[in-house]
C-alpha cells in the first residue's frame, strides 16, 4: 500500500486547531448565545459571546463536527478576542467573501485561517468553514438588537452572498 | 394584413441558421428528406447539446449537492451553472429565483399547487381561452380542490386576446392571472408584459406559459413584470425531461412544495420535517443533473446567433408560409395575419382534407406537422373544427421546408379530388 | 456472524463485471484513477445506454402520442417499448401498470397524493425507521393535509426491521405499509413479500421503494405481491430524469391523477376535463422520451450477465468490503453483518475522523464515497451518529476498488493521529 | 414540384368509401344506437342498428372524422349488413387482430378492409380504422344486455387488445 498524497487541507495548523480547540469550555458569563446547524452534515455550533463595552471580552466556542469546522471556530477563538466588534465583523466578512472565491485585496490577513481556504473546491465544506463565522455574525446581530440568543440552520445550495 | 412575405425574406430563409449543427435534420422518411414542421412539439437538438450530454455522462456523473468530492463537485457545478445560464438568459434578477424542474406541465403544477394554500374558496383565477392544457387542467384542478371559480379573457376572431374585458374580469376575487406567451395554435404573441402590469396594480400575481416563446422570442423576465414563468427545455433545443419556473425568491417562498423528499427538506424528524431554502424547496429527490449540465449548450447557441435574429429569421419563415397557404387558396388560417403579430407557426383547416389524412400524406413527402387540437381542446371548440393541420418553426427552418408543405397539402388535395 | 468474505471470492471480485462498458470509470481525480463507490447515489452508465441516448436525439427525436409521422410514431414505439421492456423485466403483470415518471421521489409523490382521496382522518400509515425521506416525507405532507397517524416499524440493533412487532403495527385504521426493499444506509433486505402479504390478508395497500434494489437485486413484482412499486432508472445503469410506479391496472386506477396537462386528459372544457385511460393519466406533459428510449439498453445489459450473477457479484463484493473494514478496528459498521443479508453498500462511522473529513481525504485517492445522513435522518438519530461514511457497490466494483477505500481510511487515520 | 409519392394507403377503394359513405343515413327504425369519439383527433361515429332476429338488418353509420374512419364505416356497411351478429362480432374482432398486428390466419377475408391495413405503422390511425368496428361490438353488446343505447370514448395508447 503506497503512501497517501500529502493532504494540502489537513495541514498541521488545521489539525493542531482540532486537537486542541482554543475557547472550546463554557463560559461562566456570557451576553449572547448563538447557535448554527448545517443539516446537511450535522455539523453544529455554539457560540457564547461576552462583550466588553464595544469589544469582544471572551468566546465560548462549543463545536460538534468535523475537523474544517471545528478549526475553524477554533481559530475565530483566536482571532476575535480583544476585537472591537466592528473589526470582527470585518474578518468574518473577508472570510466568507475568501470562501466564497470572490476576489479580497491581497494586504487583508486571516491568520491560520488561510489553512481552510483549500476546501473552496467543496462548496458543502466551505459551509464547515462558515459555520462558526457566520454564528458569530448572528451573534452579533443579537447583541445590536438586543437579543440574548440567536439560532441559525444553513442552507447548502443558497448560502447569505452579501 | 400581411406586412412581410416572400417579398421580404431574410437572408437565412433559403438556408435557415446553424441547420448543419442540427443531425436530425440530415435523415430521412422513406426516400424522402426529412422536414421538420413540428418544433412547437419539440425542438431537434444542436450537436453541443448532445455532446454536452455525452460530456456529463462520461467524465462526471454523479448526483448533486450531498457529495464532498470532485465528481459530486463537478455534477453540482454543471447543475448550478444551468440555474445561473437559464438566469441571466431568461433576465431573472436572481438564480435563487430559479427552479429546475422536468418541464412546463411540471412548473405549471407546482404552481397550482404551491399557490393553493393562499387561495380561499370564491377565489378567482384568470385564464384565457387560448390556453395549452398544461395551463388550464392545473388550475381546474385547483378550483376544484379549493372551490375557486375560473374566468377566461376570450379570444377574438382574428385570433388576438379581447383585452377590452380585461377591466370586468379582474374583478375583486382575482388572485390569479396565468396566460401564454405565444399560443401553440393561433401563433399569437400576448402582451404579457401589459396584463402583468394592469395585474399587479391590483396585487393579482401573474403568471406567464413561455413554453412556445422560450428560445424563439427575446424574452425577459424583468421587463415582463410577471411574478411566475414557466418554460421547458426540450421545445429550446435543450433536453427532454427539463423545465424551469422563474420567479423572484420572495415570490417562490409564498409557495408550498408540491413533492416532499431527499434534498428539499432541512430537518427531518418522523414525524414531520422542515423545509430548504428556496430554490431547493421544490427540487425534491435526484434531478435531471444531466440535462441541465447539457441545456447551456442551447443556450450558447441561441445566444451565438442572438434572439432578435432568431426572431427575425422565424417571422420570416412564418411570412412566406403564411403567403404560400393563402395562394394555396381554401384554407382557413388562425391567428393574427400579421406575421410580426405572432410567433413561429401557422395552424390551419383545410376543408378538403381532414388534418389527420393530410398528414398521412404529408408524412410520405418526408413531411412532419401536427394534426390534431394540440392540447388545447377549448380553443378549437372555440375555432369551430375539431382539430387543425400545425406547421411549426425553428432557427433552423428554410424555406424548402415549406414549400414540401405546399407540394404535400397540393398532392393530398389531388388524392382527395380524383 | 460473516458467512462469506475474502475467502469466498468469486471470479468477477478481481475484475468487476463488464466494467469496460462503463466509460465514465476511465477517468482519473488529480493523478489518481477513480474508485467510484457512489453507485447507491447514482450509477454509471454503460456505452449502450449512452449510445441509445445519442441514437434517439439523432434519428428519432419527437413528441409521443400526438403524432401521425413516421418520426412521431418512432418516438411513441420508443417510448412504449420502454414500458414493456420494464414490465417484462420486474415481472409486472401487464405493461398497462407502468407509470413513466421522473424518478422514485416522484413515483412516491404521486402514490401520496393519489390516494389521498381514499383515506379519512385518524387513518394510519406504517412506514419504517430506516426509510430515505423520499419515502417519508410525502407520507408526512399527506398525513398532515389529512389528519392521518403515521406508525414505524422499529429497526433492530442489527440493522433488520423488527417484525415482531408488526402484528400490533397493523392495526385497524393501517390503510398503506410502505417500506423500502434495500435500505440506502444500513444495506438491509428487507422480507417485503412477507410484510405484503400479511398487509394484504388485511386489505392493507403495500408499497415497496425499490430505488436501491432495481438492478442490484433479482426483482419480481408479481411474486413479492405489492401493490405498488417505485424505483429510478439513474441508480439502475439507467439515464437520470426517468423512473417508473409499477402497478396493476386496476391498482392505479384507484389513484388519482397529481399533475394536470396534456396527454392525460380525455375531454377538455374550459371549467372540467376527464381524464385518459391508465397510465396516461398520470403522465401529464411531454415526457422524458430520449431517456425512455435509452432505458432498455441497461435492462439488456442487466439480463445480459443476469440479475442472479450480478447479485452474487455484489454480494461478494460486500462480504469483502465488510472483512477489510473489520479489519481495520475501530469502526461502527452499520447493518447486517451477513452479507447475503444486505445489498451492495456499506456504511460505517469512524470515531477517529469525521466523515467529511474522511471523505475529502478518500477523495484525494480518488475514491468516491458519501458522507452524511444519505437522505435518512431519523435513521441517523437511531443510530446516535450525525452522519456516517457510506460505500456503494454496482456490477463493476472491483476488489482494488475496496483496496484504495482502505488504504485512503489508513491514510486519513494517520492524518488524525499526528 | 415533383409528384407526390403513389400513396398505398389512399387507394381508389378507401376514396370511393370516403366520397360515397355506404349506410350514412339515419336509420327510421334501429334497435341500438351506440356511439364512439377518440378524443386525439375528434373523430366520432355513431352506430344505428336493427335486428332481425339474430340478423343485423340495418346499420345507419353517421361518421365525422378523416377518410380512415368514414371509409372504415362505409365498408362495415357493407359487410355486416345481413349477417348473424356473431359473423359481423367475429369480422369485428379479426379487423382488430390484424390492425394490431397480430398473426391471423391467411383465409381470413375481410374484404375492402384489407386497404385500410396499411395505416398499422401509426397507432393513432388504428384508432380511426377501429372506431366504427368497436362501437359496433358495443352495440352487439348493449343488444345482448337489452340496452338500447351505448357511449364509449377510445384510448389512444391502451386500447382493448382482447
Ligand atoms: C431507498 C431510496 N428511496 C428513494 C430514493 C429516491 O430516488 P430519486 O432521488 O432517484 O428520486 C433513493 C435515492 O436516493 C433511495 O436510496
Ligand atoms: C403553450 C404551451 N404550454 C405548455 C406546454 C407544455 O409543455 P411540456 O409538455 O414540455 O410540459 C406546451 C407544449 O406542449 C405548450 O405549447
Amino acid at each position: 500500500m503506497t503512501e497517501g498524497p500529502q493532504d494540502a487541507l489537513y495541514r498541521e495548523v488545521v489539525l493542531d486547531h482540532h486537537r486542541h480547540p482554543r475557547g472550546a469550555r463554557p463560559l461562566e458569563r456570557f451576553d449572547v448565545q448563538a447557535s448554527g446547524k448545517n443539516p446537511s452534515c450535522g455539523d453544529e455550533v455554539t457560540l457564547q459571546v461576552a462583550f466588553d463595552g464595544d469589544r469582544i471580552a471572551a468566546v465560548g466556542v462549543l463545536s460538534q463536527g468535523c475537523a474544517i469546522s471545528t478549526s475553524s471556530g477554533s481559530m475565530m477563538a483566536e482571532l476575535v478576542v480583544g476585537r472591537t466588534v466592528e473589526e470582527a465583523a470585518q474578518v468574518a466578512e473577508r472570510f466568507k467573501k475568501v470562501m466564497h472565491g470572490d476576489d479580497v485585496p491581497a494586504e487583508v490577513d486571516l491568520g491560520d485561517l488561510e489553512a481552510l481556504t483549500g476546501v473552496r473546491k467543496f462548496p458543502v465544506r466551505v459551509k464547515c468553514a462558515l459555520l462558526p463565522w457566520i454564528t458569530l455574525l448572528d451573534a452579533i446581530l443579537a447583541r445590536r438588537q438586543g437579543r440574548a440568543a440567536s439560532d441559525r440552520v444553513m442552507d447548502v445550495t443558497f448560502e447569505e452572498r452579501s | 394584413m400581411r406586412q412581410s412575405g416572400r417579398s421580404t425574406d431574410v437572408d437565412s430563409l433559403a438556408t435557415g441558421l446553424a441547420r448543419d449543427r442540427f443531425p436530425l435534420l440530415a435523415r430521412t422518411i422513406g426516400d424522402r428528406p426529412l422536414h421538420y414542421l413540428d418544433t412547437a412539439a419539440t425542438s431537434q437538438k444542436p450537436e453541443a447539446v448532445l455532446a454536452a450530454l455525452a460530456h456529463f455522462y462520461r467524465h462526471q456523473n454523479a448526483n448533486v449537492h450531498r457529495g464532498l468530492n470532485t465528481l459530486a463537485e463537478e455534477a453540482t457545478e454543471a447543475y448550478e451553472r444551468c440555474r445561473r445560464r437559464v438566469a441571466g438568459w431568461v433576465g431573472a434578477p436572481d438564480a435563487a429565483g430559479v427552479v429546475i424542474t422536468r418541464g412546463a406541465t411540471s412548473s405549471l403544477n407546482l404552481l397550482a399547487h404551491g399557490l393553493e394554500h393562499l387561495l380561499l374558496p370564491g377565489d378567482e383565477i384568470l385564464l384565457t381561452e387560448m390556453e395549452h392544457h398544461a395551463n388550464l387542467v392545473p388550475w381546474q384542478m385547483l378550483a376544484r380542490r379549493r372551490g375557486l371559480q375560473l374566468r377566461f379573457i376570450p379570444v377574438r376572431d382574428d385570433g388576438e386576446l379581447d383585452l377590452d374585458r380585461l377591466p370586468e374580469l379582474l374583478g375583486e376575487r382575482t388572485r390569479v392571472v396565468s396566460l401564454v406567451h405565444a399560443s401553440n395554435v393561433l401563433g399569437t404573441v400576448n402582451p404579457v408584459a401589459e396584463v402583468a402590469d394592469r395585474s399587479r396594480q391590483r396585487g393579482i400575481l401573474t403568471v406567464v406559459d413561455a413554453a412556445q416563446s422560450a428560445g424563439h422570442l427575446p424574452l425577459d423576465f424583468a421587463a415582463v413584470g410577471a411574478d411566475f414563468l414557466v418554460f421547458s427545455a426540450h421545445k429550446a433545443y435543450g433536453p427532454m425531461g427539463l423545465g424551469f419556473l422563474v420567479a423572484r425568491p420572495e415570490a417562490l417562498e409564498r409557495l408550498e412544495p408540491l413533492e416532499g423528499g431527499g434534498e428539499m427538506i432541512e430537518w427531518v424528524d418522523l414525524e414531520s420535517s422542515t423545509w430548504a431554502e428556496v430554490p431547493r424547496r421544490f427540487e425534491a429527490g435526484t434531478p435531471n443533473v444531466a440535462a441541465a449540465a447539457a441545456f447551456p449548450a442551447a443556450i450558447d447557441l441561441i445566444e451565438e446567433l442572438g434572439a432578435p435574429a432568431i426572431r427575425r429569421h422565424e417571422a420570416a419563415v412564418t411570412a412566406y408560409a403564411l403567403d404560400c397557404l393563402q395562394d394555396l387558396g381554401g384554407l382557413t388560417i388562425y391567428g393574427p395575419a400579421d406575421s410580426e403579430r405572432r410567433g413561429g407557426l401557422v395552424s390551419f383547416w383545410d376543408p378538403l382534407v381532414h388534418p389527420h389524412d393530410l398528414s398521412t400524406i404529408l408524412d410520405r413527402h418526408g413531411v412532419v406537422v401536427r394534426a390534431g387540437h394540440h392540447c388545447a381542446q377549448p380553443l378549437h371548440r372555440r375555432l369551430g373544427v375539431p382539430a387543425t393541420t400545425r406547421a411549426s418553426f425553428g432557427l433552423y427552418t428554410r424555406r424548402d421546408d415549406i414549400d414540401a408543405l405546399i407540394e404535400g397539402i397540393r398532392d393530398a388535395r389531388k388524392v382527395f379530388a380524383r
